[in-house]
This record gives structure tokens, C-alpha cells and sequence, in this order.
């Protein structure tokens, strides 16, 4: 009853069970040290999956299989006591009364650990997270990002063979969040169980995580490496937090698309029947008059929105074919970008991706 | 029936023509007599209303001196009757008596035939406290009779100590004769000789001045009222 | 005890042997206190004779008994609704130093022992009481009528309304009332519109603890208002009297009376204490 | 009633008439609420006789009395603490439909005559009741003894506390429990560690609220322990056997009861109930 | 005492109160028609601030002036419901048990509306964020998104003089973040009241805001409009957000700036004294080995962390001016950046700018 060294897989896992509205159906495997990142929409059900994987939740079909000992499945299911698992949820859910140091003992002495041993222990992992001065703290006395880092540090120190971390950013300010995101990162590199990531942040998935998943509904919509993401997003929402236009279309032969609203691309990678076909933002130049030379797809928009990012802006344009343009901001200035204006866009053929769907 | 003494009210139908509402409150040990007695009297002055009000006497001595709207009251024990106001009394008359009595449960199981079986050790006797008509009574027979019993709890009121010996928690209970003729079959009585024996007398004072109450008061003393109280164990003054 | 000390080395997870101890530390004590309290209900029904149970309802005295105790205690939980749940939203939404003095005042009619509180309300409303004395110029006496049942249930009941509705209404997240005023809402409307809709189930708990208690009011009616068959002879006062006459028709009462509060409180399980 | 139809414009912001008006018809029935429960222990106040307070405390029986009330008060105390916080710990956890008959079962202690509770409790633990009958063998024997005044107060005020407490868990976190499991405590540790810690607000408001309870506590006791002077006779028992012979007393000794009382749960202010 | 309508400024106020350990004092202005971005790290006193100019919370010192009224100061105070105030906070906060229409009905009915008016109103409210289908949903039907729009509608619907809107796109997932972000921006330009916008999110900030205020400590730290502040950061904490390696100096006469920790830059831009210096991450070339030609300014340093970030990487670096660089995914490949790596980090003069502090 005891957790065995790691053997076969991390985890091989498939939770099925209804919750609210949603019925939930998700597989999630992962070798040893890997971080699966979690991302989808509101209510899609990325809590409900990892509380199913703390045994939290009660599976209604699959499995649940960590580090070659069996957790859950139809018949079988280890109570979250049981599991040797480390779960942080968006409330850092520190026990208020106690200090950093003793939230963080709390694993191994309910373990069985001794005292001293538990203490030391703590004092370790706090010291990894960059918080040995503040082991005395009371939660109500930290500010949030050390909170997060508090909890971080109590879900590792009972060596978990399967760490699940709930939005653990989505509360802090952005300079907070930067630094403890990379914390977190350095932390991760030191684990060898695998991490379960659920976040918000596209970047946070993207420098965290070694594989993504997509969760939509219930169900998963896509998965892949970060990169092969970046590339092919396969759904609307996935476009949306990669930053790339998407479009689902019909491709023909002779580097045609068409998109459900009747748009066409122009694209120099042609695939045929159902495809996705993307134009990243940057791609995308504008213009006062329509454009001669060589950008084969130039269409008439209006400006339904210009949002400033950093250095630079990002124009909402609708027209035949729905489009989002990243300019700098003198573009902006010179062309008199603004809301409700007309201009033409151009789209090189060879930025132009499909794939079927 | 009817009444026994001189109606003093204006003629009317029937009966005395008496008229009104007599509030009587009364010691709890008299309930069942009074309400008797509350039945033959409305019965004989149809224009009369009695309201009786049954609880401890001190807390019906309490009520009358708060001023609660009462005509007559009848307590247990002239001692009760010392805390009243006497400002509001109008009258005091003794209309009944009652002595001690040996209650056991039906099944007597300590097999008490006389107050000496209640000096074995191995009997649990219950009274009622001290401070309570019964209680110092209980003491006085006690000590009459040259016994120290095994007295295992002292009990507020009457009831209380009732109660004991009706759940059989008791073996045996000193109480007075008409609670023993009240519980009827839950318990069985044992007879204390009159020689060590305590009487208490029940006061009737009477609040309210209305002709009503001076009637009700009055067939209250009548032998009919008299025959009534006999009934439910309590002796003439 | 697990004297473990296995270096920087973490014990597994639990074994079975830890998890049947602490089934069985925690559930033996809360079988204990739950056979104490439901022990005595059953004792209370072996011992009742059943067949005697429809003869002994059917007492003359019991309808007006009955009648009468649903109608003051109805009376009581509605002042408690009435006058209670503001007195709550007060006591909840403040923190003056004030506040936890009056909370503490608001549990002395549970410490005071029922007769004594049928004398304080003797001391207030009577002929001569603080109150009383300017009542009876205008020919108003309340001891010994229906009114003074209410009273006395109020006194003993109204506290536990109080305190459970308070303690619902500080769930509230305050921050809805913030938003409910910057829309334009008085207090009165806060309360009617969001306020109590929200706390429902604590209303709910706390008129059910509330009845309940004026239900079984017993010491502070007797003396305060008296035992009037009809008026003022609630169910508890007539059990006190059957008491002395016939236990067996008290116990069929108060059977009856548990099977009325079962029934009632049952209705309102799942939704009454949250 | 306002019975604006403006357009689409919308009125402006709330005025000082609606303000007092809002505060007025909270305010009120808050205030009489109040007064309906303090009145009377002022009454209790102004009606005592100061100058003989002293030498009516120094009654020989009062001191036995207090003695016993604190003892006995304190032990149900405890018990509801051991006992109570575990089933009331299952009942806030469940949602089994059976869990809210449970609850409405602890309430009938609450609607139950005391006087009936304590033939219930004599028919429990007597010599023929239903469990008694198994002690008397071994010569245990409950009723008249101290045990029995435990017993009794425990029977009416752990309900209270358990309410109480229940309603307090209720609230936590149900999160703070999952992480607590997932670092590996058990149901006991968690309990011990976090559980309780957290709603110790509640706890104390609990208690005080059963503390009280018992202390008032007359009719069960009365009937089931007996009223013997040192051993089972509580200050209510003493109140009400000093009212037969001299209420001035009885008042006196009510009067230390409450004072008791509302230093006992002042020095709780603000932390208790919440 | 009913609101006038707009004379004078639309908002000046300066609120100051003690809030938990901080003291918070806060001047803001606007124009009718402005929206103030209110940006800062937590626990800092943004919501503490939106609660005073609401009358939740009541002033110490200061005064709050909205549209030609006095609402509170040093010794008046209206209370929330005699303002004309628009709410809303992170958590929509709407009323459970009130179906959307209700929610956003409430104010006008509170105000003494007629039930068949106020429900008109709220109608025209619901549809101006996109939501006349849903008016007979309860809160629990409705995501995230879609229950922060009811919010939005329900603080609009009393025409308030001033709208408060603490972080009222946190709680959203990236796609109904963006897509609620321009319904926002679109309901905002058609509202002519002052709007106080509390955000975490730069982007919100930027896009929506015309003036920002950034509070830290209970202060505010720099005010500017979004293009003054990302050209002249003055707080690391406001460098951080604005993605500029921002550096506290004390600057020659000789076009040397010398920061804190002792690093030296070499600028073409000098000022005297104590400055701020700037260096945008993309201006941040990094090489193999010590670079040769233009840029001025070369240092040897250690890689920290490396994050992608869309179709581009940021490296920390760290050394005698610790640098955050923007560099193409091909240049992480091709020089083999990873964290622990030796480059040299290059940034010409040009790029260096300084203000005074
Ligand atoms: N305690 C609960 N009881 C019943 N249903 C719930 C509960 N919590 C969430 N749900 C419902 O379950 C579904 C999935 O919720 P879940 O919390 O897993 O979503 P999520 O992907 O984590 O969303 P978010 O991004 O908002 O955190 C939703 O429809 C939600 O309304
Ligand atoms: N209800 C409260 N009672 C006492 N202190 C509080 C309360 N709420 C917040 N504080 C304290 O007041 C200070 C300012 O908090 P405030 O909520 O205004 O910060 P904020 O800028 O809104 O932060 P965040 O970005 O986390 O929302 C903090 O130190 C906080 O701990
Ligand atoms: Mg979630
Ligand atoms: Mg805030």
C-alpha cells in the first residue's frame, strides 16, 4: 500500500465523471518529470479533473494510474489521504493559523515524520522557493505571490509522485507574477514526479509546460507540444490564446480556401477538403489604398477595435474574412487608425497555413 | 344540587342569579377536587363562571402579589400564605385538612407494611424538601417515631416526590393522603398512625369582595363542598 | 505514534490501520452523544401504551390545549420574524464594543431558570410592574391572558431566533450590500429584496429552534400566566397537570406533541440550518 | 409608494425622507424586540432587595448549590465538547438525506416539557429502564446521584451545541479539507489540526450557548436527579425551593445566577458566536 | 440634493483612510467621459481607494467632488445610496436569486422606478452588452463572462456619475476576456460619466484607459496617459508592467549613467543627476562570443530563465546591469540559449534612454 519508486509510466490516467451541467471525459498520461499544462475555457471542467486526480472527486468510469500503482478505477478508489499527490489550488488555501513553516510541516508530520524532521524538511522546501527568512510568517502577514510560493513549497514536501497546481498565478499583480512564475519554473526543474498545470495564462502554459491540453466542455479539444500548438491550433479558443487568426475552411487544389462565411485566402500551402487555415497577426499589413505588388490576398476592412500592447497595437478588423493585424504603433499613427475606419489589408499567400482538421 | 346558603345576589332564572366570574387559584395537589367542586358550583349558578388555575403555591402567592387579577386562592399549608400581600386579603377561612401517608409502588418491592420497615437501610425513601409543608412534616413524624430512614433525595414539591415512587425509583415516598387517593392505582398507600402524625391545614383566602366569590367561598365550607374534598382524601378543618 | 524519523525522506501515504483509528476516535463519540440524546425519545415510546393513546387525545382538555399552544407559539415566531430579524441585521452588521454586550444580554433569559423569568415578567407587566403600572389606568391587565403566553414564549424563544439569524446574516458577503447602496437601496429594501432572500435557511433554522423552545415553554407561563384551561393551559402545562393525575395520558401528550414537532421540523429538513 | 414613470431617465440618488424612513421601520421592532427582552431582567434588578443580597448569598445552601452548578455545568460543557463536536462535525459533512432527520431529531430535546424530559431520562437510566436495567445488576444506579444531573443537563443543552457547532462548519472551506487529505491527514488529525482551530468562534458560541442552557436547567434535573442539598440540588433547584419559603432569596440568588452568567459570557464577547 | 448634471470637473477628489497596515492617500481628476486605469501591485490600495469614492469606506482626510457635488469631506460623508455611483467589483457580485433582467432592474426600481420602466431600462441596458436573449437567466446559468457583462449593465443603469470598476475581467479565460474587453470599450464610449477602471492586467489598462494612475503602498507613483508611461516608466514596479528593463542611475555629463548595483550604460540621450534609464528588451541583441562594432554597451552574462512568449523568447540575464532580452525562437535555437548558458548581451547607445527621477 505503500508508493513504489516510479515505474512505467508517470501517469496514465482517464477521469469520466459528470459535475454540474458538464459531463467530464478526459486522458492524461505523462512520463516522470514531464508538466502537462491544462488550458480551456471557463467551466470547461480543469478543476473537476484535478480533483478527480487528488481523489477529491470520485471517478464514474477510467482510471487513474501514478507511478505504477493503481489510485482508482471503476471499482477501486484510494481516498486523497492515500494518494501520494501535492495539490495547490488559485486560493493559495494556506491554513491561517499556522505559520509558513508549519503549513509547509503539515504533509510529513501528518505523515508520521517527526517534529524536528518535518521542521527541517520544511525549512528546505521553503528555502527552494526563496522564502527561508519568512518561515514565521502567519499567511494573513504574506503578501499573496509569497502565499502562492508557501503553498507551492507545502505540496512538494511530502515528495508527491503527481503535483497538481490549480491557476497558481491567477491572483497576483503582474510583477508578482513574473518572479513567482519563475520560481515556479526552477522548482519544477528539481522534480521528478509529474505536474499537472492549470492555468489561464497562455504564457504561463507556454514557458511551463512541456505539453499542452486543451479542455473544452469536458472533453479534450487538443493537445501537443507547446510548439505544435503554436502552429495548429484546432479550435477557435486555441487560436484565440496562440494570437493566430483561425479560420475552418474548405481547401481545393489550387491554393484556395474558403471559410464557413464564404471568405477566401489565397495560400501557397494548399490542402484539399476540410482544413484550418491561420494567418498570424503580424503577417497582416495595412493600408490606406488597396495595395499593388505582390501580397495575393488583399481585402477591404473596417476597424472594429485598436487596442495598444506594449510597443506596439492590435487592429480588430471585419470584413470577408474576419481579421486581427499587429502594426506598430507609428503604423498606427500614420494610416489614422481608428475605430469605424475603412483600409485594406494584405496577407502574403506564403504566410498563409492550412492543415487538415 | 343547589346552594346551601343564603343567595344575596338580585333574582334572576334559575338557580341564585348570581352572576360573574370567580378566578380561583389553587394549590396543584387540589385539581382534581376543584375541578369537581368548580362543576357542581356552575352547575347550581348558571350566571357564574369559575376559572381555576392550578400551580405551586408559592407561585400562585407570586401572582396575586403581582398584582394578577385573582378572586380566591387556596394554598396548601397556612405557611404558604405568609409571603401575601395582606393588603389584598379580605378574608381567610380553613376549609380542609390532609395528613401524612407512606406511599409505595403497586408491586412494593421493599415490602414496607409500616412506617418502622422504613428504618431497614435497604429501603430508598424519597421526601419532599424541607422547606416545603411535607418535607417538614415528614421530619417531625420522623423524629416522632425515633427513625433516621435512607433518604436518598429531597424533592421540591409533592409532585416531584410522587413521581418517584410512580417510576418505582423510589420504594417508598412520604406524601399526603389525598396524593395518594389521586394517583389511584400508580401507587399504594401505607397508613401513618395518627400519634405520629402531622396535619396541614389548606387555607381559602378570599381577594375579591364580589358576591360570586363570597358564594363560591361559602359552598367551599358547605358540607356538599365538605363531602366533595372528602372524596378526593382530605379531611374537614 | 509513529516515532518515524526517515531523514529528508517523506513517509508514504496513509495506512488502512491509521484511517480505521481515526474512523473509530471520531465515530464512537458522536454515536455516544447521539444515542444520549435519542435513547430517552425511544424509552419515552416503549413505555408509552399505545393502544390508550387515541382514548387519552381524545381528553376534553387536550383540543383547546393544543389549539391554543399552535396558536401562541405561530404568534411567537412571528414576532420573532417581525422583530427579531432586524434586531439580528443589527447586531450582525455592527461591531461596536456595545454589540457583543447586548449579544451577551441576549442570552440571559436561556440562563435564568423559567419560573424566575415568569416572576421578572410578573415584576414588568403585573398590576405594579415597570410597565404594567401605566397599563392599568386604561383597565389593560396582561397576567393571566392569552397575551401573556406570547410574552413569556417571546422571552425564552426570541433569543435563540436572535442569535442563529445573526449568526447567518454575518455569512452574508457584506460586499453585496455595498453594491445593493450604490444602486440606490435603502436598508429596508436591502433587507427585503436581498438580504433575507439569502438568508432564508438561517431564518428557517432559527424560527425552528425558536418555536420549538415556545413549544415546550413550561416555568415562565405558569407563573406569569398562569394555567386557565382554554387561555393560558399550553400542552407543556397540561402535561404538568396530567402529570399529577394520570402519567400515562402526559406521556401520550407529549408523544403527541414530539410527533407535531418531528412532522413540522421535518417539512422544513434539508432546507431549515442551511 | 413612489409611482414614478419617468422614461427612460432614471431618478436620482435616495433621499433624506426615504433614509429615515428606511431607518425607522428597521429600527423600531429592533428596539422593541430589545426591550421585550431586557425589561424584565431590569424589572428583576430594580424589584431585588440590594441590602440583602450579602446576607442572602450567605445562606448555607447557596454556596453547595453554586458549587455543584459550576461543577456539573462545566463537566455537560466538556461533554458537548467531546461528543458534540464529532456528530456535529458527520452532520455538517453529509448530505445524506437521513442526516437531516438526525438534526431534526436533536431538536426534540429542545420541544420536549423538561419535566417529560427527565420521566424520559428516568426511563432510560432508572432502575427498570431501558438501559438502567443492565446497570443495577453491577449496583450502578444513576438517578439521584450527580451522574444524573450530567446526564440531564447534557440531554437538554448538547442539542444546542451541536446546532451551533454545525452551522459554524458549515462555513469552513470545504478546500481547506481536501488539501489537509492530500497532505496525508486523516479525518481526526484534520480535525484536530485545522478543523477545529477554525471554528473555534463557533465552538465558543456553542458552548455558551449550552453552558447557559444547563445552567438554567430545572424540570429534567428536577424529576430525574432529585434536589439533594450538595448533590443534585443546582441553583435552579435552590431558586425554586427558596421561592416557596422566601422569593426574596430566590430573587437574590437569580440575580448572582445572571451575574455569573453575563461576566462568564462577556469575557467571551466578541469572540464567541463568532 | 439630486445629482446636477455635469458642471465643473467631472471628478476631483483626494481620498486618504487607514486600511489594514497601510495608510492609503490618493489624489484623482477626470474629465466626464475619461477613464482613469488605476494599475498597481497587491494589497497596494486600489479596492480601498474604489470603496471611498463609493462611500462604502469613509474618508479620514481628503474630499470627493463629482460632477459639480460634494459627496464627502473632512466632515460630510453621503452614503452609497445618495450617490451616483456605478459598482462593480472582480466578483460580479450579482444577486443569486434575481434573474439578469432583476439584477439589472434593481437600480432603477431602488430608485423609485416604475416596475414596467425600470425593467425597460434594464432591457436596454442587457442589450447594449450584448445579452437581450439571456434576461430571464439566473446568475448560476450564466459564465463568468457573461455574468461580468450583467454586472457592467447593472452598475449603467442608474445613469451614474461616476462608474467603478474594480478588475472586472479577472476572473475571465483569455477568449471571453478579450471578447468582453471590447464590449466594454465599446458600452465605455457611449457612457459620459467618469469611469475609474482598477486593473491587473496591462493590456486592459492600455487599451481601455486614457490617463493611468499607478498606486503602490497607499501612493500614487506615476500618473500619465498609457503612451507617457510606456515611454517613461518611473517605478521598477511600472517598468515591470510596461516590459522595459528599467534601472534607477545616477547619469554623467559624459553620456555615462552608472545604476545602483554599480553597472555602467553608455547612452547618446545623457542627463545629469539621478535618472531613470530604459532599455526595451528588444533592443537587446545577444551573441556567442564579445561582440565587435557599433553598440556601446556589451556585458558578459548568465542566463536565468528563458519563457516563450508567443513566436518569440525572453531570456533573464544576469550580470552588472541584470537585462531581460526579446529575441526570435530562431536565435534561441541557433546560439543554444538555456538557462546557466554564458552570452554576451549587446545594446547600442541609441537605445539607451534617461529621464530625470
Ligand atoms: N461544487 C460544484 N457543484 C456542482 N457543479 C459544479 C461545482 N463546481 C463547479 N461546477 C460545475 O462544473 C462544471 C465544471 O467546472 P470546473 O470548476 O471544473 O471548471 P473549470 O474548467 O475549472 O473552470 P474555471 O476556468 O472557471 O476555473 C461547471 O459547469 C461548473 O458550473
Ligand atoms: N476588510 C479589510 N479589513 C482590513 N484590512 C483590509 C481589508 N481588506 C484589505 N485590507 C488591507 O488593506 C490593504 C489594501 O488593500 P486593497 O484591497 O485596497 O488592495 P488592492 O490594491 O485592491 O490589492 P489587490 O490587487 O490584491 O486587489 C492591504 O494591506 C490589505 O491587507
Ligand atoms: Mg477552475
Ligand atoms: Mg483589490
Amino acid at each position: 500500500m505503500s508508493v513504489t519508486t516510479f515505474s512505467g509510466p508517470g501517469l496514465d490516467s482517464r477521469v469520466a465523471l459528470a459535475r454540474g451541467a458538464i459531463e467530464v471525459d478526459v486522458s492524461l498520461t505523462a512520463e516522470p518529470g514531464q508538466v502537462i499544462g491544462i488550458l480551456g475555457p471557463n467551466g470547461g471542467g480543469k478543476t473537476t479533473t484535478v480533483l478527480a486526480l487528488a481523489g477529491v472527486l470520485r471517478l464514474e468510469r477510467g482510471h487513474v494510474r501514478v507511478a505504477g500503482q493503481l489510485w482508482a478505477d471503476d471499482t477501486h478508489h484510494l481516498e486523497p489521504e492515500q494518494r501520494g499527490v501535492g495539490l495547490m489550488l488559485a486560493d493559495s488555501l494556506l491554513f491561517p493559523h499556522l505559520r509558513a513553516l508549519d503549513n509547509v510541516a503539515y504533509g510529513p508530520r501528518s505523515r508520521g515524520v517527526g517534529r524536528s524532521a518535518a521542521r527541517a524538511r520544511a525549512h528546505t522546501e521553503l528555502e527552494r522557493v526563496g522564502l527561508g527568512d519568512l518561515a514565521g510568517a502567519r499567511p494573513a502577514e504574506l503578501s499573496s505571490g509569497q502565499q502562492a510560493r508557501v503553498a507551492l513549497a507545502r505540496a512538494l514536501a511530502t515528495d508527491p509522485a503527481l503535483l497538481l497546481l490549480d491557476e497558481p498565478l491567477s491572483a497576483l499583480d503582474p510583477d508578482t507574477r513574473a518572479r513567482t512564475r519563475s520560481d515556479l519554473a526552477t522548482r519544477l526543474a528539481a522534480y521528478r514526479g509529474v505536474t499537472v498545470l492549470v492555468t489561464h495564462d497562455p504564457l504561463d502554459a507556454l514557458t511551463l509546460a512541456d505539453h499542452l491540453v486543451f479542455i473544452e466542455d469536458g472533453r479534450v479539444t487538443q493537445t501537443g507540444t507547446p510548439s505544435e500548438v503554436l502552429r495548429e491550433p484546432r479550435s477557435p479558443y486555441v487560436g484565440t490564446v496562440v494570437g493566430l487568426n483561425l479560420y475552418a475552411a474548405q481547401g481545393d487544389s489550387h491554393g484556395h480556401v474558403e471559410t464557413a462565411d464564404g471568405g477566401r485566402i489565397v495560400t501557397t500551402s494548399p490542402t484539399e477538403g476540410s482544413v484550418w487555415a491561420t494567418i498570424p497577426p503580424t503577417a497582416v499589413s495595412l493600408h490606406a489604398h488597396e495595395p499593388e505588388g505582390s501580397p495575393r490576398n488583399t481585402w477591404r476592412m473596417r476597424i472594429s477595435s485598436v487596442t495598444m500592447q506594449g510597443q506596439s497595437a492590435r487592429i480588430g478588423l471585419v470584413g470577408d474574412v474576419p481579421l486581427t493585424a499587429e502594426v506598430t504603433l507609428e503604423s498606427v499613427a500614420a494610416l489614422g487608425l481608428r475605430v469605424g475606419a475603412e483600409v485594406w489589408a494584405a496577407v502574403k499567400a506564403t504566410e498563409v497555413r492550412t492543415y487538415p482538421r | 344540587g343547589g346552594s346551601t346558603s343564603a343567595s344575596s345576589g338580585t333574582a334572576g332564572t334559575g338557580g341564585s342569579g348570581l352572576s360573574g366570574t370567580v378566578t380561583v387559584l389553587a394549590a396543584a395537589s387540589l385539581t382534581e377536587s376543584f375541578d369537581q367542586l368548580k362543576k357542581d358550583f356552575e352547575a347550581a349558578h348558571p350566571g357564574v363562571t369559575v376559572e381555576t388555575s392550578y400551580g405551586s403555591s408559592a407561585t400562585l402567592v407570586q401572582q396575586v402579589n403581582n398584582g394578577a387579577p385573582a378572586s380566591v386562592i387556596a394554598l396548601a399549608g397556612t405557611s404558604a400564605a405568609e409571603p401575601l400581600d395582606k393588603s389584598l386579603v379580605e378574608d381567610t377561612r380553613t376549609f380542609a385538612t390532609n395528613v401524612l401517608e407512606i406511599a409505595v409502588p403497586p408491586s412494593n418491592p421493599a415490602g414496607v407494611r409500616s412506617i418502622d420497615d422504613l428504618a431497614k437501610p435497604t429501603v430508598k425513601v424519597v421526601l419532599c424538601a424541607d422547606t416545603v409543608p411535607c418535607g417538614k412534616a415528614a421530619q417531625a413524624t420522623f423524629t416522632k417515631a425515633r427513625i433516621a430512614p435512607n433518604v436518598v433525595s429531597t424533592e421540591v414539591d409533592v409532585k416531584a416526590t410522587l413521581a418517584k415512587v410512580k417510576l418505582a425509583e423510589a420504594d417508598a415516598v412520604v406524601v399526603y393522603h389525598s396524593d395518594v387517593i389521586a394517583a389511584k392505582d400508580a401507587v399504594k398507600g401505607v397508613e401513618i398512625p395518627a400519634q405520629l402524625n402531622t396535619t396541614l391545614t389548606y387555607p381559602v383566602i378570599t381577594l375579591a369582595g364580589d358576591a360570586a366569590t363570597r358564594e363560591f367561598v361559602a359552598y367551599l365550607l358547605s358540607t356538599q363542598g365538605r363531602n366533595t374534598l372528602q372524596a378526593y382524601g382530605f379531611g374537614a378543618p | 505514534m509513529v516515532s518515524a524519523r526517515r531523514d529528508a525522506r517523506v513517509a508514504p501515504p496513509m495506512r488502512y490501520a491509521a484511517r480505521w483509528r481515526s474512523r473509530v476516535v471520531l465515530g464512537v463519540p458522536a454515536a455516544v452523544a447521539l444515542l444520549l440524546l435519542v435513547v430517552p425519545l425511544v424509552a419515552l415510546l416503549v413505555q408509552a401504551d399505545w393502544s390508550r393513546i387515541p382514548s387519552d387525545l381524545a381528553t376534553p382538555t387536550v383540543l383547546p390545549a393544543l389549539r391554543l399552544s399552535l396558536t401562541t407559539t405561530s404568534i411567537t415566531a412571528a414576532l420573532c420574524l417581525l422583530l427579531g430579524t432586524p434586531l439580528a441585521w443589527f447586531l450582525a452588521r455592527s461591531d461596536h464594543p456595545a454589540t457583543s454586550w447586548a449579544r451577551a444580554l441576549l442570552t440571559v433569559p436561556l440562563v435564568l431558570p423559567p419560573v424566575v423569568g415568569g416572576v421578572a415578567l410578573l415584576l414588568t407587566w403585573g398590576r405594579n410592574g415597570l410597565l404594567g403600572q401605566y397599563l392599568t389606568p386604561f383597565g389593560i391587565q396582561i397576567p393571566f391572558t392569552t397575551v401573556a403566553v406570547v410574552l413569556a414564549e417571546t422571552f425564552v424563544a426570541m433569543p435563540y431566533y436572535v442569535l442563529a439569524v445573526e449568526g447567518a446574516m454575518r455569512g452574508l458577503d457584506p460586499r453585496l450590500e455595498s453594491v445593493a447602496r450604490t444602486l440606490g437601496a435603502s436598508d429596508l429594501r436591502y433587507l427585503c429584496t436581498v438580504g433575507i432572500p439569502l438568508v432564508l435557511p438561517g431564518i428557517a433554522g432559527g424560527l425552528a429552534l425558536a418555536w420549538a423552545r415556545a413549544l415546550g415553554e413550561f416555568g415562565a407561563t405558569i407563573t406569569f400566566a398562569g394555567n386557565f384551561q382554554g387561555r393560558t393551559q399550553t400542552l407543556p402545562l397540561l402535561v404538568y397537570v396530567e402529570l399529577e393525575r394520570d402519567p400515562q395520558v402526559a406521556i401520550s401528550i407529549s408523544i403527541m406533541l414530539l410527533a407535531v414537532s418531528v412532522l413540522l421540523l421535518g417539512v422544513l429538513r434539508g432546507r431549515w440550518l442551511r
